[in-house]
């Protein structure tokens, strides 16, 4: 547990700082992982080709949550093109924990549903 | 229930013994506490011994070979499946399939006597609580033929509602196909009655046993079934074998479902013509190890007796529903003791299954989260996912003690 | 051929050393010769240590699962899934269904993209050398759809008669289904060129792989297969397992066959969305523990090199193939040694097969008696039964000598 | 082998008593082993309620073969009441050896070639 819920992921699903909805945005984009119910959905304000704003909501487990919240301080202040960069890897050392497969997916659902959304899947 | 009646039902020790992973540990000093023996059980050295030697000292191809190895392998094999006739009391082995698992059992029914016997319009009747195994089959055959799905309600304590049994039967179903023991809630119906009730209306009856069969005494004949499937692997015995029992008459008259060798009685290049039952639904080479170690398990599971395997497991529910239930913010589902099993899904107030069971993981104990293949009940009760804790003949009302107070902790964690 | 450069190839003596059951006597003082490995192998020690050592150390369910043993057991799943795949060329490990056999994997593809995909009066073309696992499948499918089956013939010396194929082909069949070595005569197709000039004709191509994967180096993208279905068994592994590849885009696109858990996305009562590949062909529990011990025969195949293995053979067909034959009143059942492996049909004169096999396993040579599944190659030779000795990478050239001295013995008892 | 082809057995096979056709019979029954090709035919001559002659012709293996010559051996001079008794049991231990499962289908052609017969399956 001290590997898995480690303070930040705990912290981040108990007090997220990017959870709520945009009252204007560019691109928005959900996705779920049907087996468990876990769901995302995420907003992006772009600007001059960059993000200034972006946040997510959803529900879940403590991973796909805290994840989302963690992946969006990356992503706010970057260029669109950088965001399209970030990788799996990236995430997974950013949350900073070993995941088993089925963790994994959790993990990942917010950059799915970034990706879809800043490769045009969103409106 | 306490702790030392449920044990004067079970010399759960000794039984313990004989399960090689039990003495595992998950981490260094992080002993296995397994509680997902509804997802498969684990195999006590008896069963992986007859496996094992089958391959070292008789492994042959079954059926055609004259020489010792083929004679004793075939033999084997036959042997295993009289064991599994006698076990739920058929009437003979050859009213024993051997397929890969319940899921196939019931695909089989669906596909060889649903479509030679279903036509549009006509009703299968299940219920709410059925595990995917028994709902996909049906609402293929649904899309393919047109037939009609209805089905039994749960009631909110995770029972069948019986009382909306007639007035359903009264829609004249051809086949009324029912889980002898749900995953989730650990409810076993009462499969006697609904099959008298069934047969009165002029259905067939097929039970699910994928649960029922591993944790209490089955009698076919004198249940009234006439379609029964269920796995190997969740009654000590290894992956890659499963069981469909049917009634001779109904298999004698059903079409074949796979082709291939052995369920020929001669081929020629346009034509063919298909050998007896049970082989005409045995096509290409058996699970033959797999078979064999089945009946191990069987042996096994005898030599401690249904009946006592049965009144343990309601023993250890009396025992766990209550002190599951004193934990703040859980909810079980399933929370009648009548007619149940030790199998217990629950959720707890704003922590999310995965995470209840990765916590637990944490202390070794192993249960599982999500749906369990039973998305429609998880969805009647309003939660995506559970977590799920099942106990076998190898559990301790001592490890129930730990997974309560392992709950706690996830408590506190996420509190 | 002699014997010193048969075994130069191969050091069969260590590999024996890996086999249990071939220290195994018949009666006491018999050794076993097993001449059978056609019907199904014999299984190595480290193929047996990783299928115990998974059921007493990580049994679980896969895919579902939070806790360790369930993400050990859903890895190791899966690393024999990506083990197959690279084993057979694949491009990537969801192009393998594990299914129960061979015969199901033709099945699976009769079912799900045969009734997808033809309709009445479309042609499948097989040929005459095939097992009845790549027949029946079809004639079901032509009794119920209308389709049409044509056959490329099978020339005097158990070949196929390729001149025969572009006729064939020119009557557009929808899929050419072929089998990659015949379990009778030991002919191996050349199935690049048939696959070349099928999918000239806009033809699909499935190749029964259950003799030819265990036997010669396979790689799907290079010869152009679309489909493919063997069996573990033969391979070194466990019974209970096989594997169905198709091509990714042949998958996805294709209906699920068999309905259950684990095949789904999501479930309703009356509805359901399919898995992605491969899971989608996946229903129920897989043969888990089955798939991981192919995984292990994969590894020690590879470690051999299939090659080699296929070079062994050759080597021993040319051994054995010209010492049969002057055995008198022996006649075998496909005497090319172009493409073939070490697989001998025969019939000897007046006397039955059985009694062949009877008086070999007096000697503790295992032979297999009948059709072997390949009842109309039979007809077409005039025989109903033959004898067949099949040899694998543990059998040795001395083995050979014993077969045929036992041949002269069976002579003498019947002459 | 001293086991399973007795001299008896491999006598018979080789030198059958009763192959061969009657010219007039009444009772004519033939199946076969659709898997290793095993055929029989049996003709028996029935008066007063005995079999007073019977042949057998056939092909297959030397167990299918010498259990039917053994067999007729039984069956002539007998009662068609006694023949109707005639079990599995009483015929294997004539033929005096033990059989595996192939083998022993092998071996009870010829009886239930015989039995079919007897209850008026032939003509
Ligand atoms: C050429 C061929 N195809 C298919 C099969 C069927 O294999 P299985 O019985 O494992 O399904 C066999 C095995 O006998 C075979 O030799
Ligand atoms: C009630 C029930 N039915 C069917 C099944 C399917 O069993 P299998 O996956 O072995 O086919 C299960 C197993 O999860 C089950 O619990």
């Amino acid at each position: 547990m001290e590997d898995l819920y480690r303070e930040q992921i705990l912290d981040r699903y108990k007090a997220p700082r990017h959870r709520g909805h945009l009252e204007d945005y560019d691109i928005a984009y959900e996705d779920d992982n049907p087996t468990c119910g876990d769901h995302i959905r995420i907003e992006l304000k772009v600007q001059d080709g960059r993000v200034v704003d972006a946040r997510f909501d959803g529900q879940g487990c403590a991973i796909s949550q805290a994840s989302a919240d963690l992946l969006l301080d990356e992503v706010i202040g970057k260029p669109i093109e950088e965001v399209k960069q970030i990788s799996k890897d990236d995430l997974l050392e950013i949350l900073g924990i070993t995941l088993g497969p089925v963790r994994l997916k959790c993990a990942l659902l917010s950059l799915k549903v970034l990706k879809a959304g800043v490769y045009g899947l969103g409106a | 229930m306490s702790e030392p009646d449920c044990l004067s039902i079970l010399d759960v020790p000794r039984i313990r013994a004989d399960f090689p992973v039990l003495g595992r540990e998950v981490r260094p000093g992080v002993p296995l506490v397994y509680l997902d023996s509804t997802a498969t059980s684990q195999k006590p050295k008896q069963v992986l011994d007859v496996l094992t030697n089958f391959y070292r000292a008789h492994n042959a191809n079954v059926h055609r070979g004259i020489y010792t190895l083929a004679e004793e392998a075939t033999a084997a094999y036959e042997e295993a499946r009289a064991k599994v006739a006698a076990f739920i009391g058929a009437s003979s082995p050859e009213e024993i399939v051997f397929v890969r698992n319940a899921t196939e059992a019931i695909n089989l029914v669906a596909y060889s006597w649903g479509r030679a016997n279903l036509k549009e319009g006509d009703l299968v009747l299940l219920t709410e609580l059925e595990h995917h195994a028994n709902l996909v089959p049906w609402q293929m055959l649904a899309a393919e033929r047109g037939i009609r799905l209805e089905f039994v309600p749960v009631t909110p304590d995770g029972a069948l509602d019986m009382e909306a049994l007639p007035e359903l039967l009264a829609l004249e179903p051809k086949l009324v196909a029912v889980s002898g023991m749900s995953n989730v809630t650990g409810f076993q119906p009462d499969v006697k009655s609904i099959a008298r009730a069934a047969h009165d209306a002029g259905a067939l009856v097929l039970v699910d046993g994928a649960q029922l069969v591993p944790h209490a005494p089955v009698d076919v004949q004198e249940l009234g079934v006439d379609f029964l499937g269920f796995s190997s692997h969740k009654m000590l015995g290894p992956t890659g074998v499963g069981v469909l029992y049917a009634r001779r008459d109904l298999l004698e008259a059903m079409p074949p479902f796979l082709g291939g060798g052995d369920m020929i009685r001669w081929v020629k290049l346009r034509e063919f013509a298909t050998n007896d039952i049970p082989y005409k639904f045995e096509a290409g080479t058996p699970p033959i190890a797999e078979a064999v170690a089945l009946g191990a398990a069987v042996d096994y599971l005898r030599s401690i007796g249904m009946e006592k395997i049965h009144a343990y497991e309601q023993a250890l529910a009396e025992y766990v529903l209550p002190r599951l239930q004193e934990v703040p913010g859980l909810h079980v589902l399933g929370t009648t003791l009548e007619r149940r099993g030790a199998v217990f899904s629950f959720w707890m107030d704003d922590i999310h299954a995965h995470d209840v069971s990765q916590v637990l993981d944490y202390y070794g104990i192993a249960v599982r989260a999500g749906h369990h293949c039973a998305q429609p009940l998880h969805t009647k009760f309003g939660v995506t996912a559970t977590a799920r804790a099942s106990f076998y003949i190898y559990n301790t009302p001592d490890e129930a003690d730990r997974l309560i107070a392992a709950l706690y902790k996830v408590k506190e964690k996420f509190g």
